[in-house]
């Protein structure tokens, strides 16, 4: 299991980072928000796998997983959002301002389709 | 404290002189005669001292730490050069005074006249040599000031930025040298220096010191191959010549040299270095002064072989010779200053300085013509004259030495070239511009200067002829005292007179003079020769090639680089990280697994990581079909979701869940106004390069997760377990640790999205965008807005959806849930009427919810609006303010406190501060939510929107 | 027999979520494969929930209904998601098996 | 604990509750807001001087949030370094904000010139400027050129305070966050092609150093099992064998991060674009945002990775030192490279932080201590270098800063005056700050591997610098033609103060050096004596 | 009376869901699912543009009835055309003409239409007097009109629109 | 009976989700994958609800209906997209 989850959060970084490169805002927000599941994923694992065992205190249970790592990236995913949020009204902003949306603001004909 | 006034009083002097020039164009020269005067009554008190034969050092602490305190002395050497610095200053107030025209402005004249004045002040009476070095290089950054003070004139600018640009090389690395030279002292106090000459010169760091530090001296004194900036000094104003570029600044790099020469000279390395320096400039400059046509480029050449002189004469490492240079020091001062300043006079009243055009002035101006001929007579070495008196010196210490040289005859032999030459061009001085002919072409017709002009020049041509002709009565005692501050050693026995019997020396001076002569009377097939060949060597074309390379060099480096392309910027962080990252595991050794053993693999889960797998590389794959890469991406947070459950983390899940569906409306709103689709990738092998990388980083992040999750760890996370119900008061520990073991994280979080939402509000501020009336593929949009069976249903939704905020609120503490998460149950509920309805119903209904804007701008339509900010502001508040409270009960920030109720019927109930704290969050997560999503949402509406109508 | 109801619910319930996701698969045009998701895998879904309602009522003391919240958020949107997956697929005018739905009409309130 | 037992919690709170108050006053008359916003920077200050004076003697402040012990809770550590830092981002914020209230801003920014347009999606917003009479047309200054301003501004306190207080790893991770987007707000604020390009570039990068940062302290505590930094440095310094690479691969990638904060080669090329973009009160507030990068390396590389390490000692040995080097040498090619102010401004920044984190880098007392002198005057410095060139940008008209020839600007003797005082500074030569603190890393370095390469590069950099210095105030105020630019403006002496202000506080580094500089090297040599820290943080006698 | 229980109906409703949410009948969860059952309607009582009022209760009831048994009829029928195969289903559009006039009757209606046997109701026209309606499998198109309006409009009507 | 029900419940559902998950990726229409995506979350709280009997937790219920409210909206704010362009006008 572990192999696998670590094959997840690969795929999401390298996927996340062959977007974050691409030339346009869209593909670059597309990008950005697989970075954050990557790392989010990376930053819970901290705590390793455990199933069934949530950290919520009750007589039945018998074990716990660590729960900081959870508190952690509650954090990490809110403001990850803030970000995001942040990030894809910067595109249509530079869009405005810029007149494409390319993240260097370069005039290209093909750039212009809308 | 004398000394440190003295060298203070023309720093605050200059302000001084700034601000009475309002007052009136003399006003300026007046403040700065008195300024002067001042500093020289500051040092009045100590001026007896040397000659009494005792030191005077002055010392206040700065840094004493660091070896660097206000340190002054004042001693034969610093005694000579404040009197010539001073004295000479006073007579250029006078000069310039007279010099400067109407346009001029007085006050910055003498404001940065003062500046310099103060800094080379500074440096001859400095104890410190840290503190010596800044005066320093405070006199360079003042005569940058003076060269370019004709601002409008190229050569001026030029000038100015290139005395800068050496002379600074030279206090950099002057600096280097110094702190070497503390190093190997361990002080830097001119005493301790000099009582640890023979440390230094046996020390290895020597060499590399004294490099460094005569890389200060050479640029500063002009010497080859560093001579180039002073010809082009001769941009400033004449008067700013006569001081900086002959009596003083230039002076500061021989200055340095006769204070230096006790812990310094008397090596091989010293003699070879600064003697051929010397001897080269010597030559260099009397050679070149002869064919100059500019009456002050002619000086400006004279000066620097005068400077190789008296370097020379220090290189020579005799007592006598540092003797000599002292007193080369002086004359030179003296007749080179009256030169500039006649030179000055001639440029004055006849408007050009082209020997070319200047001929035959003696009918217009004997008087000048007079005082200028002594002056060039001492500077050819004429007896009688001070001129004379040192050179003969300087001849005899060359044939002292010469002993070292190849054959005994070759230093003599130049040494005699350089006054022949010398002798020459002080005759051409004199010869072409008072006789030889009538002037030609000249702009004003020349008369003699104003009374008061000349006064100046009288003085110093008094002082070269009473020196020359009776010096044991005139200099003798100074030169002493300065000889002896320089050898900082009893005086060796030397003799002040005019004649010394048939000696070599005088030979040479025979020789010279009448070589000169002959020079210039060949001088036209020589200027011929030299202009075809050797003038076109210029060490300022080196210079240009070297500053036009820097910038060339810099501008191609910066370009390559900094190419203003995100892409580079991600990729070499990317990059950057991946060799960060891996560098440690190549030193060998380390195994990537460790010994934990894992969960075994089901089904599910398999099923669940393909999907996201294939989901993510879908989103890759078809990220130009933009809208299509959306639902991928959608697929790829439900698993991540669906993760976050399997491993026991349903909070995750929940605000995954949540957090998902909102950034799909954004995203959606982005895709509104962005393109659809987009242009195909134009290099296929970026692609290539970026799948390259975007593969490693993935391998990368797996690897190190991979080497995580197989190693055991030990971790603080039990005292949570532990803690959480008996100390935060809640069963639900991930909410404990978000709202009270870390609730700082919290506040800061809530801070971010608060930040997000203004800052996108101040972003779109102003923002117009034009909404497309149809879509990529040129359909026009639907005509229904509101679909009715939409806007009803999802009405019956939202009092059901609060009810679940209100729900997943107050479990928070003990179960899944929060208030990040009904906060944005709450937006969601909200949007999705938005979506439904539109903005405008929406608004009209939340309107009456919170409170209506108030004080609204004049020109606002009297819409009905939606602000969000009061519940930011509230969320905050709430948040933070909890946090103060448990400063009434003397615990810290954020201290929370919880206790249960008995209620009648209700029973008991559990109240927490910390949820408190939590409804703060979930106030946050609404208003920066709606903010938005809603600014955002309404964006087309900048501009009327024409939808086409079926 | 809770146990055995149990069991069928269970196997019920996931045997229509497997059928409405196969139609969605398997059905040739939009229209058609709108159905199955709509139908079947809310009624598999609700299945589902009522054994989950019944395992935890069996196994804990107490009833458990609150799955019922969620069979009723289903209900109340299942519906209104067709709907506007119906029109936007109209609007888009997805290529359709329908013979009375032909390409070029404008609405499809020309039927 | 001496003093007020709250005293480390108040710089963070201070702002945070202005930015609080500020917001619920969005519509109040302007000069209120203007009012709260300064006496809240204004009364950083005093703090920041308390604050210091209470860890003079070498103490360390340690306040447990919640009342939650460390490692468990967060807690904020003041030392002598935050304390440096603190006094520094107070007096830095002060005139910054006093220029961006006072300054007029017209002519660079988009917004200024139609102050009622201050709608928001087509919804009536209240307008920046409300409460002054909406028939007035003041003067638009940078706090009115959009919305929200001051409330960023006090955030962006807030986010930066936090940092420097911070003793949890992953809280500074959060107040990182909050400096960013805050950073962000300002960045952008008012608009303009450039700026948003600038803006846009900045984001994105921060964002991916985010994640990378993320990745970092993940493994750490998947290593380690914890987040406070000196139990962190506790349980590294016993880190087995095994996982020594695992380590120092998480605290190199954690160093990554901060290069980019920093701006250290290659991972500066963010901020060229983006400090000499936007607005100037920002660019000069942002003089501190690199030292948030260096603040962090210095912190966590002497307190987790230090000598007392073990097996991850010295984990910056080889990386820090020559990248600083190469990172000045480039960042004084930009200077040269420039063709204009403001951008030459950004470059010179960068090769400022070279020359800081070449300080650190050589990691003795002396050298530490040298670049703790040096950091105030490079931040002081280059904050009123990008005040003063947007007051000499706004009086070249519509040349602006570049460096092309123009008529004479008005007010030139002024603007000229203080830009050979800043360029002085900037260049390092005496007898300013910049020059001692120049001496001093010289010196510093006397006792290092690296001495030549760091004395030639520094010597050689600072005549570059220099050279480059005195083209561009050769080209701006010497190089004129006697035209005339309608739309010239002289400088304000609202706009100019703060620049006087920020070169007194150059001054008063040079006049107090003594104490000053004994004040770094003591700060250096508790640096270097992490149980010290670490004593304090858990409760441990060291 | 209006004015302190603007919605009766939903009060009740919020305040049972409530008890559903939490999963326990206590006194305290009824005090509160009250609580909130009476202040939630204040906060969205503007998004309610009509007062619902159920007039035939039982009606409400029958109808209900056949709504469940018609969803497990419907899904059923779904199925089996499912795992028979795409090649012999018969889809068709077919228009509902519709006597109902509320907003909230008509999406009921859309609502029942959608869950029930092989339908989705896919468009309402413009004038909300055309209900179009996609069927997964049709011999009879006008039988399958008549049986909507029978089953399912009658009854609404009468629940939500008829006058007593 | 239930340890052997579950496992083929759980296999039934996987399969659903491959399905509906394939049937996103093939499309060949918007809303194609929209449905796709809406049936995924349906099949979701499918798996939801069985892990919360497999594993006897009642922890997974609100996961549950949180998927079926944000399912809903995600799935509406799409289609509003193809029909509209402006999801928020
Ligand atoms: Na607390
Ligand atoms: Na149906």
């Amino acid at each position: 299991m572990e192999m696998l989850i670590a094959l997840v959060i690969g795929v999401l970084t390298a996927g996340g980072v062959f977007l974050a490169l691409r030339g346009q805002t869209f593909p670059v927000v597309l990008g950005l928000t697989l970075l954050s599941y990557a790392v989010n994923l990376f930053l819970f694992v901290m705590g390793r796998l455990a199933i069934g065992v949530p950290p919520v205190i009750s007589d039945a249970a018998s074990a716990y997983t660590d729960p900081l790592p959870q508190a952690l990236v509650l954090t990490a995913i809110v403001i990850s959002f803030g970000m995001t949020a942040f990030v894809i009204v910067l595109a249509i902003k530079s869009r405005a301002e810029l007149g494409n949306d390319h993240v260097d603001g370069l005039q290209r004909e093909e750039d212009r389709n809308a | 404290m004398t000394l440190f006034f003295a060298v203070l009083t023309p720093f605050v002097g200059a302000a001084l002189v700034a601000l009475v020039s309002r007052l009136g164009r003399s006003h300026s020269a007046w403040a700065a005669g008195a300024v002067t005067l001042a500093s020289l009554l500051w040092l009045a008190p100590s001026w007896h001292l040397p000659f009494a034969g005792s030191l005077l050092v002055q010392q206040h602490d700065w840094m004493p730490a660091l070896g660097l305190n206000l340190a002054f002395r004042l001693d034969g050497l610093g005694l000579l050069f404040a009197g010539l610095i001073l004295g000479i200053g006073l007579l250029i107030v006078l000069y310039a005074r007279y010099y400067l025209s109407e346009r001029d402005s007085m006050g910055r004249f003498y404001s940065y006249l003062m500046l310099f004045m103060g800094s080379m002040l500074g440096i001859v009476l400095s104890e410190n040599l840290i503190q010596l070095l800044i005066f320093w290089e405070l006199t360079s950054l003042s005569s940058f000031l003076l060269i370019s003070y004709w601002q409008h004139r190229e050569e001026a600018r030029e000038g100015a930025r290139m005395a800068l640009a050496v002379t600074g090389l030279g206090g950099f690395a002057m600096l280097g040298g110094f702190l070497l030279l503390g190093h190997i002292v361990g002080s830097y106090e001119l005493s301790d220096v000099f009582a640890s000459g023979d440390l230094i010169r046996e020390h290895p760091l020597y060499l590399p010191s004294l490099l460094l530090i005569l890389l200060g001296v050479f640029t500063k004194s002009a010497q080859f191959p560093f001579h180039f900036w002073l010809p082009h000094a001769m941009a400033a104003p004449t008067p700013v010549s006569a001081y900086l570029h002959s009596a003083t600044m230039v002076k500061a790099g021989v200055f340095l040299l006769a204070r230096l020469y006790p812990a310094l000279s008397g090596t091989p390395e010293w003699f070879w270095l600064v003697s051929g320096t010397g001897l080269a400039t010597l030559l260099l400059g009397a050679y070149v002064a002869l064919f100059k046509h500019d009456l002050k480029g002619l000086l400006a050449y004279s000066t620097l072989s005068h400077l190789g002189l008296i370097t020379l004469l220090f290189g020579l490492s005799t007592p006598l010779a540092a003797v000599a240079g002292v007193f080369h020091i002086i004359n030179h001062a003296t007749f080179k200053a009256s030169l500039f300043m006649a030179a000055g006079i001639i440029d004055h009243e006849a408007g050009t300085r082209d020997m070319r055009r200047l001929h035959g002035l003696w009918a217009f101006m004997p008087y000048t013509a007079t005082l200028a001929m002594v002056a060039a007579a001492a500077m050819a070495g004429v007896p009688l004259l001070n001129g004379f008196l040192s050179k003969e010196m300087f001849f005899a210490e060359a044939m002292e030495v010469s002993e070292y040289l190849l054959g005994g005859w070759l230093l003599p032999a130049l040494v005699t070239l350089a006054g022949a030459l010398a002798v020459a061009y002080s005759i051409r001085f004199i010869h072409d511009v008072f006789f030889n002919g009538a002037p030609v072409d000249l702009p004003h017709t020349p008369h003699e200067p104003p009374r008061w002009m000349k006064v100046p020049v009288e003085v110093l041509v008094v002082l070269c002829l009473v020196v020359g002709i009776a010096p044991t009565l005139t200099v003798a005692p100074l030169l002493a005292v300065a000889a002896q501050g320089t050898l900082q050693a009893p005086l060796p026995e030397y003799h002040l007179a005019l004649w010394h019997g048939f000696n070599p020396a005088l030979f040479m001076s025979l020789i010279a003079l009448a070589g000169g002569a002959l020079i210039y009377r060949a001088r036209r097939p020589l200027t011929a020769w030299h202009e075809r060949t050797l003038d076109r060597l210029d060490a300022r074309v080196v210079y240009n090639a070297l500053l036009d390379g820097l910038v060339g060099a810099s501008r191609f480096v910066t370009r390559l680089i900094d190419t203003g392309s995100l892409q580079r910027q991600v990729f070499l962080l990317l990059a950057a990280a991946l060799v960060l990252g891996v560098a440690p595991w190549l030193a060998g050794g380390a195994a990537l697994a460790g010994s934990r053993t894992g969960l075994p693999l089901d089904p599910v889960s398999f099923v669940a990581a393909a999907t996201l797998i294939v989901a993510t590389l879908a989103t890759v794959w078809l990220h130009r079909q933009r809208f299509v890469a959306l639902v991928t991406i959608g697929v790829v947070g439900l698993v991540v979701s669906l993760i976050f459950i399997k491993f026991s983390a349903p909070d995750l899940a929940l605000t995954q869940l949540s957090v998902e569906v909102v950034t799909i409306v954004l995203l959606l709103l982005a895709l509104y106004f962005l393109p659809q689709q987009a242009a195909s990738e134009r290099e296929p092998a970026r692609a290539w390069r970026d799948g390259a990388i975007a593969l490693l980083a993935g391998g990368g992040t797996a690897a190190l997760a991979w080497a995580v999750l197989t190693r055991p760890y030990d971790t603080i996370a039990g005292y949570y377990l532990e803690n959480s119900v008996p100390g935060g008061g809640g069963s639900n520990v991930v909410n404990v640790i978000l709202v009270d073991f870390r609730g700082y994280d919290t506040l800061g979080e809530i801070t971010v999205l608060a930040l997000a939402g203004l800052g996108i509000v101040a972003m779109l501020q102003g923002m117009k965008l034009p909404a497309p009336s149809r879509d990529d593929t040129g359909r026009v949009w639907d005509a229904d807005a509101h679909p009715t069976i939409m806007a009803t249903l999802t009405r019956i939704l939202l009092p059901l959806a609060l009810l679940v905020a209100v729900f997943i609120l107050l479990r928070g503490h003990n179960q899944p849930g929060g208030g990040f998460i009904a906060g944005l149950i709450t937006s969601v509920a909200l949007i999705v009427q938005y979506l439904a309805n539109g903005a405008q119903w929406t608004h009209q209904r939340m309107v009456s919810a919170p409170s209506p804007q108030m004080g609204e701008g004049a020109n606002a339509e009297p819409k009905p609006v939606y602000d969000s900010h009061p519940l930011i502001a509230w969320g905050l508040a709430v948040a933070a303010f909890t946090g103060l409270g448990s400063w009434l009960f003397g615990y810290p920030y954020l201290t929370s406190t919880y206790g249960h109720l008995r209620w009648p019927v209700v029973g008991e109930f559990e109240l927490a501060s910390a949820m408190a704290f939590d409804f703060g969050v979930f106030l946050v997560v609404v208003g920066a939510t709606l903010m938005i999503l809603v600014n955002l949402g309404g964006l087309h509406h900048a501009l009327p929107k024409h939808r086409e109508k079926h | 027999m809770i146990d055995i109801l149990l069991s069928l619910l269970i196997l019920t319930g996931a045997i229509f979520t497997f059928i409405g996701s196969l139609g969605l698969a398997r059905l040739r045009d939009f229209y058609t494969r709108l159905h199955g998701p709509t139908k079947a895998t809310t009624l598999g879904v609700g299945c589902l929930l009522i054994a989950s309602a019944l395992f935890f009522s069996v196994r804990d003391e107490g009833v458990s209904l609150h799955e019922v919240l969620v069979t009723l958020f289903l209900f109340i949107t299942a519906p209104v998601s067709a709907h506007l997956l119906a029109k936007a697929a109209l609007h888009l005018k997805l290529r359709s098996l329908t013979p009375t739905l032909k390409e070029g009409d404008d609405t499809p309130a020309h039927l | 604990m001496n003093g007020f037992m709250h005293l480390p919690i108040l710089p963070v709170v201070l702002p945070l509750i202005a930015g609080i108050v500020l917001l619920a006053l969005r519509n109040a008359p302007l000069r209120l807001q203007r009012g709260v916003s300064l006496a809240a920077a204004l009364a950083l200050i005093p703090l920041a001087v308390s604050l210091l004076q209470s860890v003079s003697d070498g103490s360390h402040l340690v306040y447990a949030l919640g009342n939650w012990e460390a490692p468990y809770g967060i807690v904020l550590v003041a030392d002598r370094l935050t304390a440096w830092m603190l006094l520094t981002t107070s007096l830095l914020a002060a005139f910054a904000l006093l220029y961006a209230v006072g300054a007029p801003s017209g002519g660079t920014s988009s917004h200024s010139t139609k102050p009622a347009s201050g709608q928001v999606a087509g919804y009536p917003q209240p307008s920046p400027q409300m409460g002054e009479g909406a028939n007035a047309r003041p003067t638009p200054t940078y706090d009115r050129d959009g919305r929200h301003f001051h409330v960023l501004f006090q955030l962006q306190l807030f986010g930066l305070n936090g940092a420097f207080l911070t003793g949890d790893l992953f809280n500074l991770f959060v107040f990182f966050e909050i400096l960013l987007l805050a950073s962000y707000g300002l960045l952008l604020h008012g608009g303009g092609r450039l700026r948003v390009k600038a803006g846009l570039h900045y984001v994105v990068i921060n964002l991916v150093g985010s994640t990378l940062f993320l990745f970092a302290v993940g493994t750490l505590y998947g290593v380690a099992g914890t987040l406070n930094m000196a139990d962190l440095a506790v349980k590294l310094a016993a880190t087995p064998a095994d996982n020594v690479a695992l380590v120092r691969s998480a605290g190199l990638l954690l160093f990554g991060v901060f290069a980019l904060k920093a701006a250290l080669l290659p991972l500066y090329l963010w901020l060229p674009a983006a400090y000499a973009h936007t607005s100037a009160p920002v660019a000069a507030l942002f003089a501190i945002m690199t030292k948030v990068g260096v603040y962090s390396i210095l912190r966590v590389y002497s307190l987790m990775f230090g000598n007392d390490a073990g097996a991850v000692a010295g984990l910056l040995d080889a990386w820090l030192a020559p990248l600083a080097l190469a990172t000045l040498a480039l960042g004084m090619l930009g200077a040269v490279a420039s063709t204009a102010l403001k951008q030459q401004a950004a470059y010179l920044m960068v090769a400022s932080i070279g020359s800081l984190l070449l300080a650190f880098g050589l990691g003795s007392t002396e050298a530490i201590a040298a670049g703790l002198y040096y950091l105030p005057h490079t931040t002081f410095a280059t904050a009123a270098l990008f005040l003063l060139a947007d007051s000499i940008g706004r009086a070249r008209g519509t040349l602006a800063d570049r460096f092309e020839s123009g008529p004479a600007m008005p007010g030139a003797r002024v603007l000229g005056g203080l830009f050979f005082v800043i360029a002085m500074a900037i260049a390092g030569m005496p007898p300013l700050s910049g020059f001692i603190g120049k001496f001093m890393l010289l010196k510093a370095a006397l006792a290092s591997p690296l001495l030549p390469w760091v004395w030639s590069v520094v010597l050689v950099t600072g005549l570059v610098g220099l050279i480059a210095l005195a083209r561009s105030g050769s080209l701006l105020f010497y190089r004129t033609h006697s035209s005339h630019d309608p739309a010239a403006q002289t400088p304000t002496n609202a706009a100019l103060a703060p620049v006087v202000g920020l070169l007194l506080l150059v001054a008063g580094l040079v006049i107090w050096a003594g104490p000053l500089s004994d004040y770094a090297s003591a700060t250096a040599a508790q640096l270097l004596q992490p149980q010290l820290y670490i004593g304090a943080v858990l409760g441990t006698t060291p | 009376m209006r004015r302190l229980l603007p919605h009766p109906l939903l009060t009740v409703s919020l305040a049972i869901l409530w008890l559903l949410l939490v999963n326990q009948l206590s006194a305290g969860h009824v005090v509160l699912g009250a609580l909130l059952g009476w202040l939630i309607p204040f906060a969205t009582s503007p998004f309610w543009p009509e007062q619902i009022r159920i007039r035939h209760p039982l009606a409400l009831m029958h109808y209900l009835g056949i709504f469940v048994i018609d969803i497990v009829r419907g899904s059923f029928l779904v199925a089996w055309l499912i795992l028979r195969g795409p090649a012999r289903l018969r889809p068709a559009f077919v228009q509902v003409p519709l006597v109902l006039r509320t907003d909230l009757a008509i999406s009921l209606l859309a609502n029942t239409i959608s869950l029930t046997p092989g339908t989705v109701s896919a468009h309402l026209a413009a004038d909300k007097r055309t209900l179009i309606v996609h069927t997964i499998d049709t011999g009879d198109a006008e039988a399958l009109v008549a049986e909507i309006k029978q089953r399912y409009e009658a009854p609404l009507k009468k629940i939500f629109e008829e006058e007593d | 009976m239930l340890s052997i029900v579950i496992p083929i419940a759980f296999a039934l559902v996987s399969l659903a989700f491959l399905l509906s998950f394939w049937r996103l990726l093939k499309g060949p229409d918007a809303p194609d994958r929209i449905l796709a995506l809406d049936t995924l979350y349906v099949n979701t709280i499918a798996l939801l609800v069985l892990l919360g009997i497999h594993l006897g937790s009642a922890l997974y219920f609100e996961a549950a209906l949180l998927i079926a409210m944000m399912g809903f909206v995600g799935t509406v704010a799409l289609c509003k997209y193809l029909l509209r362009g402006d999801i928020i006008e």
